[in-house]
């Protein structure tokens, strides 16, 4: 292992937080090309099943994480409780902020058809999303944060999987509209 | 109590506000079959309850139930007397459509989200500070960028008590039921009216509440209106009983 | 690498403090003589001069350290304390622990009245509050660092803002502690 890869781990263990490419060039005094290369090799190193820790991608920047695969041990170790799972409450509400933001609480009711409050409240206190300001009308405006993309691996926004994917098909669009414009027309000719 | 737990008893649907609007939009329950009037009745008599009034809260119903109203008016309203710039009911259709669709979509971002964070939620990360001698490095190199005021300010938001709800304001005497009995009552007197002359004098809740009411008699087949243009004078008739 | 050896590698890596071999057998619910073989490989592979990341027998246990060639560039990295402006519920956790430590966890979300998890960790990453030890039923307590009182000028603790400046009630005489918590009951049950 190369002293430069060797500093870039070390640097990594001790960050709390994922740190830039770009930060590892400046502390370890390195070109951006070489610091690129040794990521490389550390990533192979690394990788899935190879050691006890592998690195990681997520929120602009590299991190060290556990494998997975020691989890039940360290939850014994560390007597941490397990996050718990989103709600579809929760799951929804946090798509549509991932999506749209910044996005108001009012823009999200509207979207799911319900008031949001107390899924952006939980989002927010899980420390998913936050408030980035406020509306022209007054209202809290929310965007995720960077524990989002650490918690959901997400090396930026820009990972996130294209939307259209998840558009329904032109088949479902073309059943359910003739299912509404029927129930219309019975009922303006009773 | 927040507008998603306001509890409904209608025909069609018992539970929850939140729960009807959600299995309106996934289509479990017809819009068209839903009393909307039952649902602000029950909100009124919410308040009336509680005595008090969270503007949010509020807010947010007047907003979730107004699209309602209109949606669902437009899908009842025969599509003749329309104005041209008025949405048809199929074009009410084509919006509600598209609300669906929208929400579909994100319904199913929210399926790959969950999965994604169910793979990544096995991946630990290391919370532990600083070795002592580079703690030491970030407190030198460490200069004032908090303002102190910050902390106060916070500090003074958790000392104070929420404040007692006052609720002289919102004395709320606008029920549904009596907008219907004054309305029946204008018509009992001459068979056609204008809008704004016999109610123009009242607030702006119980202008609303009419115009709610006036649904409601619409419905039930005891009144038809004729509204020429936009913002224009409403003009409300009797309806001729054809059948009784 | 073993499963044995990687699962320690990890609870090493995630655990603050030295953890004992029995500790390691517990949680990995393996033999004395399985985790001893275990460690002499993973003392191997983590050698000085190997990686970033060296393995450390110090009393009490093992721990997993940086590797002391990398300490230069860890200083310019770590030299730079993140600041990002406070949320607001960073701002309410962060001064509840300044004005009130030492504090702890449930005494925050008893005053806020919500659970102030995501807040007090991210604080804790960013190194203005640390946990001072544990209150007799095994809660973490926690007070301000050095690190705080630089980033927000302060020469002592006894230059926070005055709170009486900031109190809706002065000629209340009462302790602020007990203040906090009367009206973070309040907020609790609308």
């Amino acid at each position: 292992m190369s002293d430069l890869g060797r500093t870039i781990e070390a640097l990594l263990f001790l960050s709390a937080q994922p740190v830039s490419a770009a930060d590892l060039a400046e502390a370890t005094e390195a070109t951006a090309g070489q610091v690129a290369e040794a990521i490389e090799l550390l990533r192979e190193d690394l990788g899935e099943g190879r050691r006890g820790v592998v690195l990681r991608e997520v929120a602009g920047g590299f991190s060290l994480a556990s494998d997975p695969a020691s989890e039940e041990a360290a939850r014994r170790l560390l007597a941490k409780p397990r996050t718990p799972p989103l709600t579809q409450a929760q799951a929804e509400t946090l798509a549509i902020v991932a999506y749209l933001q910044p996005v108001s609480r009012p823009e999200v009711a509207r979207i799911r058809g319900v008031s949001s409050e107390s899924a952006v409240q939980t989002l927010a206190e899980r420390g998913l999303i936050e408030e980035s300001g406020r509306s022209r009308f007054g209202a809290a405006i929310f965007k995720t944060t960077e524990l989002f993309e650490r918690l959901f691996g997400l090396a930026g926004l820009d990972q996130l999987p294209d939307p259209s994917r998840f558009d329904p098909t032109p088949e479902d669009e073309r059943e359910l509209r003739e299912r509404l414009l029927k129930a219309g027309e019975q009922r303006a000719e009773p | 109590m927040t507008v998603a737990e306001l509890d409904l008893d209608l025909d069609v649907f018992a539970g929850p506000f939140d729960l009807l609007m959600a299995v309106v939009l996934r289509e479990e329950v017809s819009l068209l079959e839903v009393e909307l009037g039952e649902v602000v009745v029950a909100y009124v008599e919410h308040l009336e309850r509680e005595g008090e009034l969270e503007l949010e809260v509020a807010t947010e119903f007047l907003v979730l139930i107004a699209a309602l109203l209109e949606l669902k008016s437009r899908l009842m309203l025969p599509g003749a007397e329309e104005d041209a710039e008025e949405l048809g009911p199929e074009e009410a259709v084509e919006e509600l459509l598209a609300r669906m669709l929208e929400y579909r979509r994100y319904r199913e971002a929210s399926g790959a989200l969950v999965e994604r964070f169910e793979a990544a939620r096995g991946y630990l990360y290391r919370s532990a500070s600083l070795p002592t001698e580079l703690r030491r490095v970030a407190v030198e190199a460490a200069t004032a960028v908090y303002d102190p005021e910050r902390l106060g300010a916070a500090l003074g938001d958790l000392l104070a008590a929420p404040p007692e709800v006052d609720t002289s304001h919102i004395r709320v005497t606008v029920s549904l039921e009596r907008r219907l009995r004054a309305l029946r009552d204008a018509l009992a007197r001459r068979p056609s009216f204008d809008f704004d002359e016999q109610f123009g004098g009242e607030d702006r809740l119980t202008q609303a509440v009419t115009l709610f009411a006036l649904l409601e008699l619409y419905r039930k087949g005891e009144v038809t209106w004729k509204q020429s243009k936009p913002f224009g004078p409403i003009e409300i008739r009797k309806a001729v009983a054809s059948n009784s």
